[in-house]
């Protein structure tokens, strides 16, 4: 097995999701998923560890990644908290609510054109009001007549 | 431990533990019952000050010391720089029998020092305390600050009682500034009163103004002298140390120093010295209300009276006349100083004396007359003798006596007239209120010097000293050198040196202002006694304000009065030849030209001239203001020149009763110019300098303008701009790695 | 030997052309499959083209697809096979999981997303590390973050899922990463391809040889004992982020009225 | 290469295919535990299919399944589908993969194909992590249920997941403890390991009473058994996180919920319990390489009569018990267990550190006294722990604000 080429294979693929992971972190808005994009760069960076932990022939790296993951736990355990509190102030999950935390005098941020509500993304469950009966559509009336 | 160092710390611990107990406790705890502290604080110094008188005493009787007896007693080092002084010219004194020279460490040794001179104080200060104390408790019933004012009392005590007991001129300089405060406190006591405050501001800058000439004396001293001690301080004892590497430091006022006579040094020796006695004498003009310092001393009296008849009229001022006492040997050793010494003191005496004639509020009167016994006393120390000193310092004690006594008795026509002082609204309380008027009259007839009360032995000492000082040829005394006899009558003052034969230059001077003095005796006896029979005689009227008060005033304010007046009466022919003596006995009195002076005399003549002049007053004020007041009425007119309208203004009369214009002079060529440039300064500074700055505080807006429009707020873009950044940056590293 | 080589039969770098030598980087399948990557990632990000994410998807696994042919091969063709499964599994999850739009879909393809994480670890002979990945990361981690979504936000997807922030992200992300990803790659390319295996660290001891059944105790040994110190720390990290998750959580809470923290308290079941 | 993939491949059919069967027969034989508590028959009528044989209800099983799989697969309209598919399948597959590790029997001898050494009666054997990946796999089963919930799109559903998902996340932290000791005592995660260490040590549950019970009572709730079965508590919850599923989908989330504490048995019994293991050499020689017919049909029997002992213990602890309240079982978890937990590793590892020279009886001992005195220390605390009485001297606004 042709160790540098393992090693370079390996670099590169925890390149990628570190490159993936920051893409996500700066382009999503949602707290969580960004902070979820923030441990998937994490996750390159094992990745990498890993890697040249085997290469050097040690378990370095592995410790490395050992302790990455007592402070992604950390991280988690306080940002969770933090976002929490967050919501509670906001009732949303957006960052870019907190942008009136920006200097004064500037403009708001005029948010992208918010694209119209398109038919297939309809899909997406709605928690019903217990006790209400739900709203029947049109194929489940089909459904049902198929019973 | 020695039994006078521990009256020493009695003395000065007893007020300071007092007023510390009082600040604390006073105003939850002890409110109303505040003075029993600071009146047994006081009390117990003034036993304790009987103390150390006696036991000084018995020292001096057994030591049998041609210089007397002086101890020092060195509690703690405060402040110790070492090799801070090096002295460079220093041919060995004769007689000195050490090397000075070199390297000096500069100690500012915390040093109590108990000698006649300060024991004397220590009891005058004590007993006037006390009594005042006593008075107060009557004097301040149910004041909003009862507590304060006690605190601050005990407080002035300590301060007081350590600056006549310190042995170094920074720690005299402390208590100096100690007590300045002290009186700054008490003058503005009512600070809601505006005058009040205002004349303790007027006090606290006069002052300041004498305490820098003080403190440049005192940095001049350490230059020239290498210490800032009036005692020797002990050369460095240890086996390594051997007399040429850590020379013995004279002190300033040290024995040693005075008998080798080692106060010009350097080749402008005379001149240095010289400005060090001006400077020292500004500073005591600031503390003593001399002129051209003597403005606060009349509007001090805005305080309680308590405290007029304490700081301003018996003890504190008195701190200059001791200082200028104390330093006699460096007087001693610049005639011209001394000169200047007396000119002031009569020229202050003089002025006040002129002053007082008219002032219509008793109080002023009275802090006038305090000003013109001050310039006797300034006077009687600037005839550089020991007969001048001895009578000053003498004056000084009885003065204090029959001030104070005015002040409470003042103070008890106050209490009873409802705060009115204005003698011109009230009169004809002889009945009202007949102790304050017996007492009151004892210590008139004391300060205008009438035998055989206090006033008159001491103020006819200054006289007989100036006069001596003026009239004796030099040569006549040199055949009783060595005799110190006693006389009645004649010139037969002995005792002037042969080295000092002939060096009389202001002989002249002191002429004139013997004259001065018996112009000033006779002021004094006249201006005593307007006040005396308007406030007591002639029909009675009380003032609206004075409601029910307008009695005698109660036993703790009476019973001090009585004492005070008993001192006025029989401290002077009881104390006069055993104060004399006991103060002779005081090291830093023995300065070389004092030495070889002479005991004082008695001098019949003298005393005679002055008692006339004396009655002189006393009659005249009896023919102006006693009865009908016609006369006063038409010398009025022609003091006030109302026949020549255009010079009214600047008439004797209004000259006298503005104070000759002194404060509106002060305020013209000193605070209005000051003002001008403050005025400039403010200008330049908000528009020049905060301009400047202000341009300066613009740049980083400007950079943060830029800057700005980067905070949206948005945290991604944040991290986008660090992820670029971190980008170019790894980029760059590559591209040179590559090349 | 490289998957191109294999596909190609060639396998050698003597068919480059002149001008394919004058810029190495540019002749690199490497390069354009970065660069296929970053246009398909930028067409499926959410708030695009709604039909160009199909497009984008094409290029997307063009991308990788040739990224893959690029790289150079370390074993047997079932070895290379495995890899590119797992790899593959873990960049295809993690590209998803930030091309979907409702955040719960997200921390699932992540979970995904760490298994082919995970199953790489494994491959590299760290099965402790795999495991503890699944067990924490996915099964601690991912969890707690489902969970407060789905306090947070448990409706699915919302307006701000939709969108990016305005125009600027997506194309100067997107450029940035593939940037990064480039010069990374060309430096990954440009090691010499047979560089000499370093020997075993001195440090480490005798515990290079990783994967063998006493895998577990050599890892024991270097993390208690080398690295004794950094454990403790990790410890007290851990508590630290504990008292501090709990200290945020009690003094966050807005003050209520008493009505209002009745219906406050339903609501937050 | 083929022989060793063959060899897994049988092995995991023979794996499920039992497990299946046993989940199934599990179920009739709860049910007749539970009518044997209730003091009533339970289901008998069900025998042989085609025969008039009744067998004690043998037939049950089969009756339950055809009739689940022949069931409607109805899935409603409002849910999110993907995941509400998937929620079951990836439940039933991480119950299942968690098998790969676990040792069904100790060894077999090698009859077959020339073959020189034993077989091992486990899908991978020798798994250096084995007890941490059992750790891993059942924590993705919570992704089943909480996906599975919030799928559902019912607040019932909903609320069920969340409960889950918490109860499970909070009841691997002692899970964890309880097993902590038992692998310090026996120096490797591997489970066949640790039956082999506890072969010469003794069984751990004698030895570490404490970690025993912190142990069970934590698998009781990671299987979400009575009375820790707050998930699907019926009288609020209706059915759970299942409450919309049918059909299959269902039978594949009851199957995990079985799995799971089969899970459980199998490891209560492995790690506590010397797994195959019995005294008196009854089991043979543990330490030989090889193996006879008759120890390895004895070890596979004794393991599988104690994981039904352990079974049935957990059946009738289900129909005997009264169900916790929420806020009891967070309590129980992090005021009561976390600490013993935490007790009973510090006390082992102590022991295992400087005790190395003790006998066994003193060891147990030491074990049994730190159970006692944990047990009267957490008695003595109850009122601390478990005190939830209204607090009378706070206003009710109070309360709120602490909250």
């Amino acid at each position: 097995m042709n160790e540098m080429a393992l090693l370079q294979n390996y670099l590169i693929v925890g390149g990628l999701l570190f490159a993936i992971g920051l893409i996500g972190f700066l382009v999503r808005r949602n707290m969580i998923v960004m902070f979820l994009c923030a441990e998937m760069m994490l996750q390159g960076i094992s990745l990498s560890l890993v890697a040249f932990g085997r290469f050097h022939g040690n378990l370095g790296g592995q410790m490395m990644v050992l302790f990455i993951i007592t402070v992604a736990a950390c991280e988690a355990a306080i940002a969770l908290a933090l976002i929490l509190m967050l919501f509670q102030r906001s009732q949303t999950l957006d960052i870019a609510f907190w942008q009136n935390l920006r200097e004064e005098g500037q403009p708001r941020f005029v948010d992208q054109q918010i694209p119209e509500e398109i038919e297939d993304e309809r899909e997406w469950p709605q928690l019903t009001p217990a006790g209400v009966e739900p709203e029947l559509d049109l194929e489940q009336q089909r459904h049902r007549t198929r019973v | 431990m020695d039994e006078i160092l521990k009256y020493l710390l009695c003395i000065t611990g007893l007020p300071l533990a007092a007023a510390l107990l009082i600040a604390l406790l006073g105003p939850k705890l002890l409110r109303g019952q505040s003075h029993w502290l600071a009146l047994a604080a006081a009390l117990g110094s003034f036993l304790c000050s009987v103390l150390l008188l006696l036991a000084v005493r018995g020292e001096i009787s057994k030591a049998g010391s041609p210089h007397g007896f002086e101890k020092v007693y060195n509690l703690w080092t405060w402040a110790d720089v070492s090799d801070a002084y090096d002295q460079r010219i220093t041919p060995p004194a004769e007689g000195s029998g050490s090397v000075t020279g070199g390297l000096h460490d500069f100690q500012i040794e915390v040093a109590l020092r108990t000698d006649a001179l300060s024991a004397i104080m220590l009891c005058m200060v004590t007993f006037v305390a006390s009594l005042v104390v006593l008075f107060a408790i009557g004097y301040m019933k149910g004041d909003r600050g009862y507590w304060r004012f006690f605190s601050y009392v005990s407080l002035f005590i300590f301060s007081m009682t350590m600056l006549v007991s310190v042995s170094n001129f920074a720690l005299l300089f402390v208590f100096w500034e100690a007590v300045g405060v002290c009186s700054y406190l008490l003058i503005g006591f009512w600070y809601e009163k505006p005058s009040a405050v205002a004349a303790g501001k007027k006090a606290f800058l006069v002052n300041r103004i004498g305490d820098f000439g003080f403190a440049l004396a005192i940095f001049l001293i350490w230059t020239t002298f290498g210490t800032l001690n009036f005692h020797d301080s002990d050369a460095v004892q240890g086996a390594a140390a051997t007399a040429a590497a850590s020379p013995e430091v004279r002190g300033v006022l040290g024995a040693t120093r005075i008998a080798s006579d080692d106060y010009v040094v350097g080749p402008h020796g005379q001149a240095v010295l010289l400005a060090i006695c001006l400077l020292l004498l500004l500073g005591a003009c600031g503390k003593s209300a001399q002129f051209p310092l003597h403005v606060w001393l009349p509007d001090a009296m805005e305080g309680p009276t308590p405290v007029s008849a304490l700081i301003h009229a018996a003890t504190m001022v008195t701190a200059g006349v001791y200082m200028v006492t104390r330093c006699t040997p460096l007087f001693t050793a610049s005639p011209t100083a001394q000169m200047v010494v007396a000119c002031v003191g009569a020229g202050t005496a003089l002025l006040a004396g002129l002053i007082a004639l008219t002032q219509n509020d008793l109080k002023r009167v009275l802090a006038y007359s305090t000003v013109s016994q001050l310039g006797y006393m300034f006077l009687a120390l600037g005839t550089g003798s020991m007969a001048g000193i001895v009578a000053g310092m003498f004056h000084l004690f009885t003065h204090a006596f029959f001030k104070a006594l005015l002040f409470l008795g003042s103070g008890s026509v106050m209490h009873a007239m409802g705060n009115v002082i204005d003698m011109r609204r009230f009169g004809g309380l002889r009945k009202r209120m007949p102790i304050t008027h017996l007492t009151f009259a004892c210590g008139c007839l004391a300060l205008a010097g009438v035998f055989p009360f206090a006033g008159f032995w001491s103020k006819d000492a200054i006289v007989a000293a100036v006069h001596d000082k003026a009239h004796v040829p030099a040569e006549a005394h040199l055949a009783a050198a060595d005799t110190i006899p006693v006389h009645l009558a004649g010139y037969e003052v002995s005792g002037a040196p042969a080295e000092h034969s002939g060096s009389s230059p202001y002989a002249s001077i002191y002429g004139w202002l013997y004259y001065v003095a018996m112009v000033t005796s006779f002021l004094t006896a006249f201006y005593t006694f307007r006040a005396f029979f308007l406030t007591f005689y002639g029909k009675e009227r009380i003032p609206p304000e004075a409601g029910h008060h307008a009695h005698e005033s109660p036993l703790s304010m009476t019973m001090p009065l009585v004492a005070l007046a008993a001192c006025a009466v029989f401290v002077g022919f009881t104390l006069d030849s055993s104060f004399a003596d006991f103060l002779q006995q005081t090291p830093s009195l023995a300065a070389g030209a004092v030495t070889q002076t002479t005991m004082p005399g008695f001098h019949l003549d003298v005393a005679v001239i002055s008692t006339v002049v004396a009655l002189l007053g006393i009659g005249s004020a009896t023919y102006f203001y006693l009865g009908d007041r016609n006369e006063i009425a038409r010398v009025g007119k022609a003091m006030k020149m109302e026949r020549r309208p255009g010079l009214a203004g600047l008439s004797p009369y209004q000259l006298s009763l503005n104070k000759f214009f002194l404060d509106e002079i002060y305020s013209a060529v000193i605070v209005k110019p000051l003002q001008g440039v403050a005025r400039l300064s403010y200008w330049l500074d908000r528009y020049l300098v905060d301009g400047l700055v202000n341009v300066c505080g613009r740049i980083p807006p400007l950079a943060g303008l830029l800057m700005r429009s980067l905070q949206m707020g948005l945290v991604q873009f944040y991290a986008l701009a660090m992820v670029l950044g971190a980008l170019i940056m790894v980029a760059a590293r590559m591209i040179w790695a590559a090349n | 030997m490289n998957l191109a080589g294999f596909l190609l039969a060639e396998g050698s770098e003597d068919a480059a052309c002149a001008w394919c030598q004058s810029y190495p980087c540019l002749a690199s399948l490497s390069c354009w499959g970065i660069v296929a990557g970053a246009l398909g990632l930028l067409l499926m990000l959410p708030g695009g083209w709604k039909r160009g994410r199909y497009l984008g998807v094409l290029l997307g696994c063009a991308g990788l697809g040739l990224l893959a042919a690029d790289l150079p091969w370390f074993g047997d063709l079932a070895h290379q096979v495995f890899f590119w499964l797992l790899a593959g599994t873990a960049l295809v999850a993690a590209v998803i999981a930030i091309s979907v739009r409702s955040p719960i879909y997200t921390a699932i393809w992540f979970a995904i997303s760490l298994l082919g994480v995970a199953g790489l670890f494994l491959y590299q002979e760290a099965p402790f590390l795999g495991v503890v990945t699944i067990a924490v990361y996915a099964g601690a981690i991912v969890v707690t973050f489902l969970f407060v979504l789905m306090l947070a936000q448990p409706a699915g997807h919302t307006v701000y899922d939709r969108v990016s922030w305005g125009w600027l992200p997506k194309p100067f992300a997107v450029i940035a990463a593939a940037a990064l990803t480039g010069l990374m790659t060309f430096a990954v390319a440009s090691l010499p391809s047979t560089a000499p295996i370093p020997t075993a660290d001195p440090i480490a001891g005798d515990t290079a040889t990783s994967g063998a059944p006493d895998h577990m105790a050599n890892l024991g040994n270097t993390l208690f004992g080398t690295h004794l110190v950094s454990v403790e720390v990790a410890g007290t990290l851990l508590l630290v982020a504990l008292v501090g998750a709990i200290a945020i959580v009690i003094h966050g809470k807005q003050p209520q009225l008493p009505n209002q923290g009745v219906e406050g308290a339903r609501n937050d079941e | 290469m083929t022989a060793i993939i063959l060899e897994a491949l049988i092995k995991i059919a023979l794996l499920i295919g039992g497990l299946m069967t046993a989940a199934a027969y599990f179920v009739l034989l709860e049910r007749r535990i539970a009518a044997w508590i209730q003091d009533r028959r339970g289901p008998n009528r069900v025998g042989m299919p085609l025969t008039k044989l009744r067998l004690f209800g043998l037939g049950q099983p089969l009756a339950d399944g055809v009739k689940f799989i022949f069931k409607e697969e109805y899935t409603p309209a409002h849910v999110n589908k993907v995941l509400f598919v998937a929620a079951p399948i990836l439940i039933l597959a991480a119950a299942l993969a968690a098998f790969a590790v676990i040792p069904f029997g100790s060894m077999i001898p090698p009859d077959w194909f020339g073959r020189t050494e034993p077989i091992k009666l486990v899908v991978a054997p020798g798994v250096d992590v084995g007890m941490i990946y059992v750790f891993a796999l059942s924590s993705i089963a919570v992704y089943g249920v909480i996906l599975g919930g919030w799928a559902s799109n019912n607040k019932y559903s909903f609320l069920g997941g969340l409960r889950s998902s918490a109860q499970l996340i909070a009841y691997e932290v002692p899970l964890g403890l309880g097993i902590l000791a038992v692998v310090v005592a026996a120096g490797s995660l591997d489970l066949e390991a640790i039956i082999h260490a506890q072969t010469t040590q003794g069984w751990c549950f004698l030895l570490q009473p404490l970690g025993f019970l912190v142990f069970v009572v934590a698998a009781f709730a990671e299987a979400a058994r009575l009375p820790f079965d707050l998930p699907e508590c019926e009288q609020e919850l209706v059915g759970g996180y299942h409450t919309e599923y049918s059909g299959i989908k269902l039978l594949l989330f009851l199957v995990a919920e079985f799995l799971h504490m089969i899970t459980a048995s199998f490891l209560i019994v492995i790690l506590f319990m010397g797994g195959w293991h019995l005294p008196w050499g009854l089991t043979g020689d543990p330490a030989a390489e090889s193996i006879g017919w008759v120890p390895a049909i004895v070890r596979i029997v004794a393991l599988a009569v104690k994981i039904i002992a352990v079974i049935v213990f957990f059946m009738v602890v289900r129909w005997s018990w009264p169900r916790f309240r929420f806020d009891q079982l967070m309590a129980l978890a992090w005021k009561v267990m976390l600490p013993l937990g935490v007790v009973n590793f510090v006390v082992m590892a102590t022991v295992e550190q400087f005790g190395g020279s003790l006998s066994t009886g003193v060891k147990m001992a030491i074990g049994w006294g730190t159970f006692v005195l944990s047990w009267v220390a957490i008695a003595a605390a109850g009122p601390l722990i478990a005190d939830n009485r209204a607090r009378h001297d706070l206003h009710p606004s109070q309360i709120d604000s602490q909250v």
